[in-house]
Order: C-alpha cells, then sequence, then structure tokens
C-alpha cells in the first residue's frame, strides 16, 4: 500500500465526554477498495471513533479526511462527501415504514431510478425486509431493525461504509450471509470500515485491522496477522466453539 | 424643605397594561402640574409608581415596599377592587390612606362586618350604585323592559355590576331575558351567546364589562344582524373601541363617570396629548387616575402635614371638593356620595355627552 | 332550528381560526415533539408586523400581508436558531424547550407591551367582514368563510408536501431522530428552520386574521391555548387532526354557549379534552404506535 | 427584618413549598404538568371557607385544605395519568381551568370572581418557615429513599419499572397526589399571606410560573426548585422599579437559563452533595 | 421435579403477522434453558407474554401450576420471573448502584412514615439495600462504576448491569434476552462463567435467548428453536445443533 493515498485518513482525533476522554489520539487509514476493521473490547471507544468520522459527535482534535480533503464536522455534509454509516443500535426510525427508512437512506441521491435499483439490491440481501415493507420500522424484531439499518446505509451508495457491529442481534445464518454480502460489495467497490464484537469473523473478513484499547490504537496490521497474534487471540478472539 | 412621597400602584404589565399605563401617566401629569406650581404649600410631590402584573401578590409586595421602604405619605391605584382588597389590610394596619381608581366592589372600603376600613377610600362608583345607575336609565329613561346581561365570568366587576344591575332593573319592573357569561382573557368570540340573546328577544343588552369585550361584542352583534338592540355599559367606555368595534358603536350608550367632551376636561386632554405624544384612550382609569392625585393634593393642603393619619383624616372629611371631573362628598363608608352617572352616547364616530342622571 | 344552523355557522368560523393556529403548533410539534407556546408570540408578531405595515408605513394590504408573513416567518427561525437551537444540541429533554418557548412567549409578549404599549388596536378591516346570509336567517361574515378556506388551502399543501416529497419524509425522519437523519444526510438545521418559517407564517395567517375578526393587544397570544387544545384532541403532530381537533372545538363551544350554558363553556370544553385523551390517549388521529419491548 | 423584606420573605417560602410539589412530580416522576395553580386555589379556598364561614382555626384549615387538594389530585390522576408528556401537559391546562372555572361559577360557597375577603392573616414569618421547613425535610426524605427511587424508575422507564414490580399508574397517582398536598398547604398559607383570594389568582400564568421555577431550578432537584424559586422571585423584585421591562426581563432570564444551562442551575444535584464533592475534592488536595 | 414455567399453545398476532404460533414447551425447575432462531422468529414476543408486557391472544401460561394468563406486568416480579431487555431498559436518570438498589428495595419494608422522616428503620434499611445492592454489582464486575450514571456505560456494561438489576428482584425465572449481544468473544465467556455462577448461587431457573451459539451450546443443557413463531426443534444442543431444520433456518447448512 506504501506510496498509494488512503482514501480515509484519520489523524490524531481526540473526542471526550464532559470529563471522560473517549478517544486519546487515534490515527487510522483506509485504502480505496479495502474493508478494514477494528476491533477492542466494550468502551474502548470504537462506536466513538465511527460516530466523530461521521461528524455525529464533536472532534476535539485531530483530522479527518476523504481522498485528501478534509471531512466536514456536520454528519449530513459527511453524508454527502460520501461516507455512511450504520449506526449502533440500529436507531431505526420507529414511526416510518421500512420502505420509507429505506428512502431516507437514499436522502443525498437524485438518481430515481438508479435507487429504485438500489432498493431491489438491499431487498434481495435482506428478503425479510421485502416482507416487512409496509410495516412501521419500530415494530420490527430486533435483527430485522438491525438488518434495515445496514440496508438504509447501503441505500445511498457511499464511497466509505461504515458499519457499526453490524452483526448485533443477528442469527448465526444471517451474519454469513452478511459478511458474505460485504465482500461482494466491497469487490464490487465499496470501501468498508467495520467495527465488530464478532472479531474473528471481522479479521477473517477484512483486509487490514486496527485494535482500539481505551481510546489508544495499540496494534494495527494485516487482518491475517492480527488473526495469528496470540496476544489478540487471547485478548479478543475468544476460544470459540469452532 | 419636606416632599410629600405618593405611592402609585399601575399595572403596567400584563392584562390591564394598557390602562395601567394611562394612569402612570395622569399620574405623573398631575404631579408635574402641581410641581410646577410650587408643590402643596412649598411641599414638592415624589411618586413612586410601582408595577404589579394585574396579580395580588405582586400588589402585595409592592405595596409593602411602598410602606416599608419609600415611606410614602399615601398610595392611589390599583384600578381593580381585588388588588385593593388585597391591600387594604396592609394599608389599615399601617395607618396609610390608599385611593382605588375604578375598584368599584363595596369591599375596598369595608370589611366582612360591614365596618368601614378607616384608611381605604375610592374615587369611583360602587357597584350596587353603578348598578343601580344603569337599570334606572335602561328602564325609566330607555324604557327597556325585556333585558339581556353578557359579563365577564372571571371578572370581579362585572360580576358585581351584573348582579346589581339585575337586581336593580327588577325593583324597577325590568325582566332580565338573557343572563350569559364570557370568559375575559380568552375569549374573543361571542357570537353563541349574542345567538341566543337574540333569540331570547332581549330589546337591551347591558355590558359590565370592559372596553375590548363590549366593542368585540358590539360588532359581533352587529354581524348577526341584530341592529335593534340597544347596547349599555358601564364604564368601562374607551376611545379604542371605536378602532375595534367602529360604526356598530353608534347609539350605544354607557353610564361613566366623566365624558371625553367634557369642557373640563379639554385642558386635560390638550396638557396629556402634549407630554406624552400620545391620546389620552383609556381616558376613564386617566382622569379617575388624575383627580385622585389631586383629591390627595388637597387632602395633604388640608392636612397641613405630610403625616399619613392626617392625610386619611382629610381625605375622609372631604366635602364639596371641585375635582376636574366631579365634586365629590365621602360618605361615612368612604364612597363618593351620589355622584352624578355621566351618560355618554356613541354618535358620529365618537363618545358623546348625553345627560346626567341620578336616580331616586 | 334557525339558533342551531346559526350556532354551527358561528362554531366553523371560530374552529377555523383556530384551526390556522393549530395546524402550526402541530407542524412544530411534530418535528420537535414540544409544544412550543411561542406560537401564540409568532401571532402576534405577525398581527403587528401588519399593523404598522398598514398603519404607520402606508403599504396596502397585500404587501402589509405579506411582509407580516415573512417576518413572522423569519421571527420564527430566528427563535428558533437563537433558543431552541442550542438547547436542542445539548439535551433531549424536551422540556426544557417548552419552558423556553414560554419564557420567549413572555418575551415577545412584553416587547410589544414595551414598544406598542398595552393598548388594544384593530387592523382596518382589510379582509371583508360584510355579513353573509346563508341558510336565510343564519348569517356569518365573508371573513369566517376566507378562514376556513385558507385553512384548508394551507392545510391541503402541507399534507401533500409531507406526504409525497422527500423532504416531508425528511421531516418526519427528523421528526423521530434528528441526529440519525442528519446520518442520513439531512441538513437538520435548515429543515428545522424550513418547519419554524412555515409555521410562524401560519401563524401570522392567524394573527392577521384574529386582529380583524376581533383586535390585536400583547395579549392575543393566549388564543393560541384553546388551538393547543384543539391540536391536542385531534392528536398532537397530526395535520387533519388539528383541524379536525379545531372544528370540534369550535362547535362544542358554541354549541354548549347557545344551548347550555355560556357560563360552563369552557368546562364542557375541557371536559371534552379530557374525555377524548382518556378514551384516546393519542388524540383522534395521534399515531399510536406502541413502543416495542 | 422590614415588613418588606419579610413579605417577600414569607411568599418566598411559601412558593418554595409549592415547588417542592411540583418538583416532586415534574422533576421526579416526570410527569409535566401545567396546572398545578388549581391545587394551590383549591387549598386557599378551603381554607378561607373553613376559616371565614365555619370559624375553624387556621392550622386545621390549612390542613384540611391541603388534604382536599390531595383527595382532588388523587381522583383527578386516577383516569389521567396514563397520558403521556405533553398529552398530560395540555390535559392538566384544562383540569385546571376547569376547577377555577367551578370556583368562578359556584357563587355561594365561592362568592364567584369577586372571591372572599377578610381572611385572616395568620401566615406570619414563623409560620411559613415552620410549614417550609417541615415539608422540606419530608421532601428531602422521600426522595431519599424507596420512595424517590421508584419515582425515578417510573420516569425512566416505565416497562421496566413495571417489571420490577412497580405498579407504575399507582406511583404516578401517589406522586400527584402528594404533590398536590404540597400545593394545597402552600396554598392555604397562601390566603392566610394575602388575606384575599380571587380565582384569577389560580390562572395559567400562575400555573406556568410554579412549573418553570421547576426546571429553572433543575429538573430532578429539590434544593434545585427552592433555589429557582429564590432567584425568581428576587429577579421580579429587584427589577420592580424598572416595571415596565420587568416581565421581559423574567421572560429573558427564564430563556437564557434554558439556553446557558439546560439542565437547570442545579441539575440533578442536590446542594448536599454539591457541597460534600467540593469538600472532598478540597480534602484530595490538602 | 416440576415444571415452574409452561407454555401451552401460545398464540400472538400483530395485524397479519403471526408472531408466537403454537408455541409449547416447559422449563423445568432448576434448568438453564436457551431460546434460539432467526431474527423475528418471535423469541422476544415469548417473553413478553410471559411478562404480561402484551396480552396473550391465545393459550395458557401457567407457573408453578397456576395459570397466569393475562398477568400485569408489574405482578410478574410476584410470581418470582425477572428479565432484561434486548433494547436497553436501564433507568438512565440513576446512578448505577441506584439501578440495583431500586430492585432490590422490594425485599426490605419500611414505613411510609419513616420513609417521610429517615427516623426508625429508615436508616438501617437503606444500608442493607444499598449493600445487596453492591454485591450484586459485584457480581457482575460493575462495582467500580456504582456511582456513574447509567447511560454512560459502555453498552456492554449495560447489559450487565440489567443482569444485576434484574438479580437484585431475587427471581426464581431469570429471562435474559441477548444477555452477550455487544461483547466480544472474550467478554462472552466471561458471560458464561457469570450465567452458570448465578444460576449456580442462586438457585436459578433460566431462560435465556442468544445468537452467540457458542454460549447456548456450552451452557445449555436444553435448547428451543423457533422459527416463524413455531417451535421447529427441542432437545439438548448436540442434537439441536445437528438438526436439519435448524441448521438450514438459523445455523446456515455449511460448518467451516
Ligand atoms: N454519551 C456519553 N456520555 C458519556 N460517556 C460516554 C458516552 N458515550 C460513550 N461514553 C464513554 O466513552 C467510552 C467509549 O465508548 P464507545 O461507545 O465508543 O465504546 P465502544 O468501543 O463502542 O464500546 P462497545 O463495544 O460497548 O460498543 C466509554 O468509556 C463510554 O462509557
Ligand atoms: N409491537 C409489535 N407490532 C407489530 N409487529 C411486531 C411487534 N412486536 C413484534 N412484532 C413482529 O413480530 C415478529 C417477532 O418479533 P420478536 O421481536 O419476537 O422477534 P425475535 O425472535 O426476538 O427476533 P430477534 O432475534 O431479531 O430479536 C417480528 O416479525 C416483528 O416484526
Ligand atoms: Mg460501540
Ligand atoms: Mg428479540
Amino acid at each position: 500500500m506504501d506510496g498509494k493515498k488512503p482514501l480515509l485518513s484519520v489523524r490524531g482525533l481526540e473526542v471526550s465526554y464532559g470529563a471522560i476522554k473517549a478517544l486519546l489520539g487515534v490515527d487510522l487509514d483506509v485504502y480505496e477498495g479495502e474493508i478494514v476493521s477494528v476491533i477492542g473490547a466494550n468502551g474502548a471507544g470504537k462506536s466513538t471513533l465511527m460516530n466523530a468520522i461521521m461528524g455525529d459527535v464533536a472532534r476535539q482534535a485531530g483530522e479527518v479526511s476523504l481522498d485528501g480533503k478534509p471531512l466536514s464536522s456536520k454528519s449530513f455534509q459527511v453524508v454527502h462527501q460520501g461516507v455512511s454509516l450504520s449506526p449502533e443500535g440500529r436507531k431505526v426510525f420507529a414511526p416510518l415504514t421500512v420502505e420509507e427508512n429505506l428512502m431516507m437512506g437514499a436522502f443525498p441521491r437524485q438518481d430515481r431510478l438508479e435507487i429504485h435499483r438500489t432498493l431491489a439490491h438491499v431487498f434481495e440481501l435482506f428478503p425479510r425486509l421485502e416482507e416487512r415493507r409496509q410495516q412501521y420500522a419500530g415494530t420490527l424484531s430486533g435483527g430485522e431493525q438491525q438488518m434495515l439499518a445496514i440496508g438504509r446505509a447501503l441505500m445511498s451508495t457511499p464511497r466509505v461504509l461504515l458499519l457499526d457491529e453490524p452483526s448485533l442481534g443477528l442469527a448465526p445464518i444471517v451474519i454469513k450471509d452478511i459478511f458474505k454480502e460485504l465482500k461482494t460489495i466491497n469487490e464490487g467497490g465499496m470501501t468498508i470500515l467495520l467495527v465488530e464484537q464478532n472479531a474473528r469473523q471481522a479479521l477473517m473478513l477484512s483486509h487490514r485491522a486496527y485494535v482500539l484499547q481505551t481510546g489508544r490504537v495499540i496494534m494495527e496490521g494485516p487482518s491475517k496477522e492480527l488473526l495469528a497474534n496470540p496476544e489478540v487471540e487471547a485478548a479478543y478472539l475468544g476460544t470459540g466453539h469452532h | 424643605e419636606e416632599t410629600v412621597k405618593i405611592g402609585y400602584l399601575a399595572a403596567l404589565t400584563g392584562d390591564w397594561a394598557a390602562y395601567g399605563q394611562t394612569e402612570k401617566n395622569t399620574a405623573q401629569l398631575a404631579v408635574d402640574e402641581i410641581n410646577a406650581k410650587g408643590g402643596i404649600d412649598g411641599r414638592k410631590v415624589e411618586l413612586v409608581v410601582y408595577d404589579f402584573r394585574g396579580r395580588q401578590e405582586d400588589a402585595v409586595n409592592a405595596v409593602r415596599r411602598l410602606l416599608e421602604e419609600d415611606k410614602v405619605s399615601a398610595i392611589v391605584g390599583a384600578n381593580a377592587s381585588g388588588i385593593n382588597i388585597a391591600t387594604a389590610a396592609l394599608v389599615n394596619r399601617a395607618e396609610v390612606p390608599q385611593i382605588g381608581t375604578v375598584s368599584t366592589n363595596p369591599m375596598v372600603t369595608v370589611d366582612r362586618k360591614g365596618k368601614v376600613r378607616p384608611y381605604s377610600f375610592r374615587i369611583c362608583f360602587t357597584d350596587p350604585y353603578q348598578g343601580k345607575l344603569i337599570a334606572w336609565f335602561a328602564a325609566k329613561e330607555l324604557g327597556k323592559t325585556k333585558a339581556a346581561v353578557l359579563y365577564d365570568i372571571a371578572s370581579d366587576y362585572a360580576q358585581g355590576l351584573r348582579e346589581f344591575f339585575i337586581k336593580s332593573f327588577e325593583e324597577y319592573g325590568g325582566e332580565t331575558v338573557a343572563d350569559e357569561a364570557f370568559k375575559g382573557a380568552q375569549d374573543v368570540d361571542f357570537r353563541a351567546q349574542l345567538t341566543k340573546i337574540r333569540e331570547a328577544g332581549a330589546d337591551v343588552l347591558v355590558l359590565p364589562n370592559m372596553g375590548k369585550e363590549m366593542a368585540l361584542i358590539m360588532k359581533q352583534a352587529r354581524e348577526l344582524g341584530m341592529d335593534d338592540l340597544v347596547f349599555v355599559g358601564g364604564d368601562g367606555y374607551a376611545e379604542f373601541m371605536w378602532e375595534i368595534a367602529g360604526k356598530s358603536m353608534e347609539n350605544s350608550y354607557w353610564i361613566n363617570h366623566v365624558s371625553p367632551s367634557d369642557p373640563n376636561m379639554a385642558k386635560f386632554f390638550e396638557d396629556y396629548e402634549a407630554k406624552y405624544n400620545d391620546e389620552c384612550k383609556e381616558f376613564v382609569n386617566g382622569i379617575l387616575g388624575y383627580d385622585a392625585m389631586y383629591w390627595l393634593f388637597d387632602a395633604i393642603d388640608r392636612a397641613d402635614s405630610t403625616d399619613s393619619v392626617k392625610i386619611a383624616q382629610a381625605l375622609a372629611d372631604t366635602k364639596d371638593l371641585q375635582l376636574h371631573h366631579a365634586t365629590i362628598t365621602m360618605d361615612e363608608f368612604h364612597n363618593p356620595l351620589n355622584k352624578d352617572g355621566i351618560v355618554l352616547i356613541a354618535k358620529d364616530g365618537k363618545g358623546q355627552f348625553f345627560k346626567k342622571i341620578k336616580p331616586e | 332550528m334557525a339558533t342551531l344552523i346559526q350556532q354551527i355557522i358561528n362554531g366553523l368560523s371560530l374552529g377555523s381560526i383556530y384551526a390556522l393556529i393549530a395546524v402550526g403548533y402541530s407542524l412544530v410539534y411534530s418535528i420537535l415533539m414540544f409544544s412550543n407556546f411561542a406560537h401564540g408570540g409568532f401571532l402576534i408578531i405577525g398581527g403587528y408586523l401588519c399593523y404598522f405595515a398598514l398603519n404607520s408605513a402606508g403599504f396596502n394590504i397585500w404587501v402589509a400581508g405579506f411582509g407580516a408573513l415573512i417576518g413572522a416567518g423569519f421571527a420564527a427561525v430566528a427563535t428558533e436558531r437563537l433558543t431552541y437551537k442550542p438547547i436542542r444540541e445539548r439535551t433531549s429533554v424536551t422540556l426544557y424547550l417548552l419552558i423556553a418557548s414560554m419564557g420567549m412567549n413572555i418575551v415577545i409578549e412584553n416587547i410589544f407591551v414595551i414598544v406598542a404599549g398595552g393598548r388594544f388596536r384593530a387592523l382596518p378591516p382589510v379582509i371583508p367582514t360584510t355579513p353573509v346570509h346563508l341558510f336565510g336567517n343564519a348569517t356569518t361574515s365573508a371573513l369566517d368563510l376566507i378562514s376556513l378556506v385558507t385553512a384548508f388551502v394551507f392545510l391541503g399543501g402541507l399534507q401533500l408536501f409531507l406526504t409525497k416529497t422527500k423532504w416531508g419524509l425528511a421531516i418526519r425522519a427528523a421528526a423521530c431522530d434528528l441526529r440519525v437523519a442528519g446520518l442520513m444526510g439531512v441538513n437538520t438545521s435548515k429543515l428545522i428552520s424550513i418547519v419554524f418559517f412555515v409555521a410562524g407564517l401560519l401563524a401570522a395567517v392567524g394573527g392577521i386574521f384574529l386582529s380583524v375578526r376581533y383586535t390585536l393587544y400583547p395579549q392575543l397570544g393566549m388564543i393560541t391555548i384553546k388551538a393547543f387544545v384543539a391540536a391536542v384532541i385531534g392528536g398532537l403532530g397530526s395535520l387533519p387532526g388539528a383541524v379536525v381537533g379545531s372544528l370540534i372545538l369550535g362547535l362544542s363551544e358554541m354549541l354548549t354557549a347557545g344551548f347550555l350554558s355560556s357560563q360552563l363553556r369552557d368546562l364542557v370544553v375541557f371536559s371534552l379534552l379530557v374525555i377524548t385523551l382518556i378514551v384516546r390517549p393519542t388524540g383522534l388521529f395521534g399515531k399510536d404506535v406502541k413502543e416495542k419491548v | 427584618m422590614s415588613a418588606y423584606a419579610e413579605g417577600i420573605f414569607i411568599l418566598l417560602l411559601i412558593n418554595a413549598i409549592a415547588a417542592m410539589g411540583v418538583s416532586l412530580l415534574t422533576g421526579f416522576t416526570g410527569i409535566f404538568t401545567l396546572g398545578h395553580a388549581a391545587y394551590l386555589a383549591l387549598g386557599s379556598y378551603t381554607t378561607a371557607i373553613l376559616t371565614l364561614d365555619y370559624g375553624i382555626a387556621w392550622l386545621p384549615a390549612v390542613l384540611a385544605g391541603g388534604i382536599v387538594a390531595m383527595v382532588v389530585g388523587y381522583l383527578i390522576g386516577l383516569p389521567t395519568l396514563k397520558l403521556m408528556g405533553d398529552y398530560y401537559a395540555i390535559a392538566s391546562i384544562g383540569l385546571a381551568e376547569s376547577i377555577r372555572l367551578i370556583l368562578e361559577n359556584w357563587q355561594s360557597l365561592t362568592n364567584g370572581a369577586r372571591g372572599l375577603a377578610g381572611i385572616d392573616t395568620f401566615t406570619t414569618l414563623p409560620v411559613a418557615l415552620s410549614f417550609f421547613i417541615v415539608m422540606a425535610i419530608v421532601a428531602f426524605c422521600l426522595i431519599n429513599g424507596r420512595f424517590g427511587r421508584s419515582l425515578k424508575a417510573c420516569r425512566d422507564d416505565h416497562v421496566a419499572a413495571a417489571l420490577l414490580g412497580f405498579d407504575v399508574a399507582k406511583i404516578r397517582v401517589a406522586s400527584l397526589s402528594i404533590s398536590a398536598l404540597y400545593c394545597g398547604l402552600a396554598g392555604g398559607l397562601y390566603a392566610g399571606f394575602i388575606s384575599f383570594i380571587q380565582p384569577m389568582m389560580f390562572d395559567m400564568l400562575k400555573s406556568t410560573e410554579m412549573t418553570a421555577v421547576v426546571v429553572f431550578g433543575g429538573l430532578g432537584s429539590m434544593s434545585g426548585c427552592i433555589l429557582g424559586t429564590t432567584v425568581i422571585t428576587m429577579v421580579t423584585e429587584l427589577f420592580r422599579p424598572i416595571s415596565q421591562y420587568r416581565m421581559l426581563i423574567y421572560g429573558l432570564v427564564l430563556v437564557l437559563v434554558m439556553v446557558l444551562r439546560p439542565e437547570g442551575m442545579m441539575g440533578q444535584h442536590e446542594i448536599g452533595g454539591l457541597l460534600k464533592r467540593l469538600f472532598r475534592r478540597g480534602g484530595d488536595r490538602s | 421435579m416440576t415444571a415452574i414455567l409452561e407454555l401451552d399453545n401460545l398464540n400472538k398476532f400483530f395485524g397479519g403477522v403471526h408472531a408466537v404460533r403454537d408455541v409449547s414447551f416447559s422449563l423445568e425447575k432448576g434448568e438453564l434453558a436457551g431460546l434460539i432462531g432467526p431474527n423475528g422468529a418471535g423469541k422476544t414476543t415469548i417473553f413478553n407474554l410471559i411478562t404480561g408486557v402484551y396480552p396473550l391472544d391465545s393459550g395458557h401460561i401457567v407457573s408453578n401450576g397456576k395459570e397466569i394468563n393475562g398477568l400485569r406486568t408489574c405482578d410478574a416480579v410476584g410470581l418470582g420471573i425477572a428479565r432484561t431487555f434486548q433494547n436497553l431498559r436501564l433507568f438512565k436518570g440513576s446512578t448505577v448502584l441506584e439501578n440495583v438498589m431500586t430492585a432490590g428495595q422490594r425485599h426490605h419494608r419500611y414505613s411510609f412514615l419513616e420513609a417521610a422522616t429517615h427516623l426508625g428503620r429508615w436508616k438501617k434499611t437503606e444500608k442493607t439495600i444499598r449493600d445487596e445492592a453492591m454485591e450484586y454489582l459485584e457480581k457482575v464486575n460493575l462495582a467500580k462504576d456504582a456511582d456513574r450514571m447509567a447511560g454512560t456505560l459502555p453498552y456492554g456494561h449495560q447489559r450487565r448491569l440489567e443482569i444485576a438489576r434484574a438479580l437484585a428482584l431475587r427471581p426464581e425465572l431469570l429471562l435474559l434476552d441477548e444477555p452477550a449481544a455487544g461483547m466480544n468473544p472474550e467478554e462472552v465467556q466471561a458471560l458464561n462463567g457469570l450465567i452458570v455462577g448465578i444460576h449456580k448461587e442462586f438457585d436459578l431457573t433460566i431462560l435465556v435467548i442468544e445468537h452467540h451459539m457458542e454460549l447456548v451450546m456450552e451452557i445449555c443443557p436444553h435448547v428451543v428453536c423457533l422459527n416463524f413463531g413455531a417451535v421447529i426443534a427441542e432437545g439438548p444442543p448436540e442434537e439441536i445443533q445437528g438438526n436439519p431444520e435448524v441448521l438450514k433456518a438459523y445455523l446456515g447448512e455449511e460448518v467451516e
């Protein structure tokens, strides 16, 4: 990757919530076409990182840029710049229907026809959503809402897709499908930054990975190496049942 | 040299702000006039005005402040019975006289047992007296027999006037065919009540209310095609009503303390306009406030002292005192004795003097 | 019978004025989920702007009216930017917004007390108030018919906008979660400004109608309480609800005053409110999306 | 103390008692009311009528006022407290206006809009102060303990609270009743302070003021609501000489506090807690 | 052994959605059972039916031999039932400790008079409630956060707080809705230990909904699998893991 410019680059990012410092100078690069995963324990600051990239929480220090250009500090502009997020905890629009939620995802886009193509694609990915098209999102089951959140982020066809724990609350079979699908989407040209608790699967999917601990990057490298790293194994992968 | 401190309780904010501000202006006018003449017997007058927002607890504190901090010799205001009643205990304990401007409730000057409160006075009519005046006028002068009343249920003034009007009107042989209410601060639409009054076949509609409501009622009644109905109001007449109700006001009557076309008042209106660059539209409050000040000046003069007890005594002893709008004599209950009712008529776009009445 | 018809006409006419106010209030509620008590303030801003433009500046009604609408719209946007926005950005508790809006209402009211005096003023009859005879004996005024039509036109337009356009969808999404709407690429500040502009504009329309129909004074905003009650009966945040609620309220006020007792008019109105809410806790048209547990 | 200062102080204590009642309901139970002046009215009318017409001594009359307010609060709460958020707030406006209308219409008992005059001015400083101290102690005790926790639970999440075994409806009604009791007692004292009461004293402006004070001080903080009362009373009193601008300033203060410190002056904290923290920090340094 | 909970032909509709269809199974006292199934299969809904959050459309729920259909939510805990929530439902305006105390206080009484004056039993009882709450916090390893506001804890910790709060109710039957969601495998391991630990220590019957198979398969000797609202398999984990229907609907066919 040397010599190539990163697509998304984070430099010295600091964020705090009142007295609690959540990020203490994080550097991170995502190159075009990559899947990069971020792993770390509860409270390490992963979600904060994602939200700070989006401009959804205030960045106290540091820079975030896309393709060399600084990313706005306002979340709606960040979306227009080509980054979208499937937030932790789903955050679907409860009183809107499934379809309206998805159409909201396509808000920055103008191309009607293309939007419907993307919609069809999302429905293909999550047939359950198509069945529930007219149901209020708030009454979906937890997993269904998660699917909706991912689908909604996809609807803006971003250059960089940020996923905060996409597998949260999903059935194993769906997780498998989603990871497979993420790979396909990625191969289709979308760059993905993934936060996962399911570290093993995330590492197996991604090209490179960062390990976050109490607001700092403590390790980074190709996913395969991290997967083999005994420290990482001990701290984040668990013994699993495989 | 000695100055006389007079407190003034005015509603400068809240629902009665329009009236309070006018009173404040006229009181100041009176003070400026007397000071220009060298004061009362050489004593300069100092006016301390406090707002009470139209609320009792505010008024109580304002009066406490006037009594304790400013140590005034007398207080003029407020323009509402409720406020005067609430502050009566304070001024009577402190032995400082207080003059209500348009506070018509009998309880302003007498307590529950009917005993006069030594330091409470008023310059206006009382409800029973004014109710009687209105009834007299409607029954005897206009010859009406079927009266309707539309009053503000949230207003003590309106409730009082209504009650005494109905009582007297029936004594004069009339019948009250409709007795309808509305809620003052909120209601602006009276068509339901008016429709009902139309059904009841009333020939006179008595409006014991404030200007805004009277104007709205008149306007809406005419809009409903009630062209023959005669309106009779109390002392709530104000010039601004013409802006609201316009032609609908024509040929209506008010039983008032004073007429705006009274030649004795011409100078007052001129001076007011010159000083404040504004017409004195809420003139009833304005003039009563103004004359209450002059009454007080006279009392201070007679008492020849700034001592509040002596001033109170002088106020109580007032006899045939020629003020601008009337000549007043205090009765034993500190009410002006048999004050003339000035009937106003709305004619040609303004309120004009119609006649003086005094019921038998 | 004639009386009944007359009272019904009276009620509809009162209701249509409530509706103009209730719709704007409901619109703001639907997006920020709080009762904007400053709505009454916007209303008097509209009324006074129109009054001064007509009387002091000598504009004709169209210019004055237009100016008042725009002015009130901007005043609403300014209120939002200066007071609600900083609060919104700090906390999600809508109660704080509500208190701030009450504060703003007091501020606006008293600015006019100071600037214009507490006096009652009447707008010249720029909107015709000539009596119109309906069904023989019953009378109404041209203004009532105009206000009824205006209420429906504004409502219809808004309803179409909300359900049929992308920005309408964005408004509904923002109503549910502002931050996430931002994450969808919606410029929520702009969106909210638009909403407040429209609300201010509607309030000004109501203000002008009220000033012409009744009178103009700093406390005129009080009437918004009844409009709020109407909106709540109809279901908060629902625009058709706001209109239906307003008409019901207007009718029941007039019928009570006309056939039961004018003394108890408001008692009946408020009982209606409470009973409606006891039967349907979210009003007639309020969406009752049970939160999923 | 001058009688003027004393008057303000008494009023402040009375307002603070009412504010504690509102705080219990709005701050701790999360039910937003815009109609609590009604309970003040019930308390003061009961007290006035009992002392004037039935010659009952003031103390039992004030207590009876509190109890009447509490019973009415309970009866009102039963059907209406399932309403949420602004629905209850607007309904509470309606309920309060209805109570006021009844007071205005029930001439034989209440003398209508003309009010009841000549009430004994029994609310002296010692009386107001003793009531305040007792009521404040009870309020602080109640919120620090099981009752306070169950209120907060119902406020934060009614489903979870129900699953912890709390009968949410009952707790809300209990909270309203106690809050009405506070306001009723304050009302009785108020009658004994002003000596004259009229229905229009208990209008919506009064209700909103009562709630504003609580939010101003900090939702979920008892000391906050007392502080809030003090500041608001002082602000309105201090600016009396520039009277025209007084209400403008009052409104601005309200807006500014919400903008600069939306959580109110005290946030959720109590004075005691803050002092303790300050003390602890001081201790660390030494 | 007696059944602590028996579900008999439960049905629940949401409009057109048949969320729970003819579900029957029962839990023996002291069991640790798993409830699995694809997203939207109706697992959470079953919890909601048991705890009275939603009314039942048909069927019977029997707890300790007593039918509890139409139970009011607030009475569930009286029958010894406690639960956690898939979408966290903590008291965000209270501290971590208060959250647990709020649950624990039901076991300790003092009169209203004592509450209003802090006299009599108040002090001692409050201390007991607090100490007990701290013990539960220690159990879930949150004691150090006792004075933080509950809403500011990281997601994973909030889940554990919910467990502590449920435990403080001293239930017989504990329903856990995806307790491991948002945890990494290491933490899931720790949670495994926690659940097994409390199961033993408090002599609980536990029904746990989970999508982390390593958890369910390791600790639950009894697993029920739902699909489209209906039970498609029930049995010990090995059996479930091999069940072709479960594989197809839930686990995915090929296991790497
Ligand atoms: N709104 C908030 N207020 C205060 N502190 C917060 C807030 N949100 C997060 N934090 C704190 O910031 C730190 C980082 O939290 P963050 O949510 O980013 O962690 P995470 O790595 O995403 O954890 P998890 O795996 O549980 O999702 C934690 O200590 C958390 O308690
Ligand atoms: N209140 C409701 N209104 C309408 N539909 C609902 C409601 N609650 C649940 N549903 C529907 O019922 C079905 C079952 O939902 P439930 O939450 O029980 O699923 P679940 O098995 O817990 O799924 P997950 O593992 O994703 O949490 C879902 O399809 C959901 O959309
Ligand atoms: Mg996270
Ligand atoms: Mg679920």
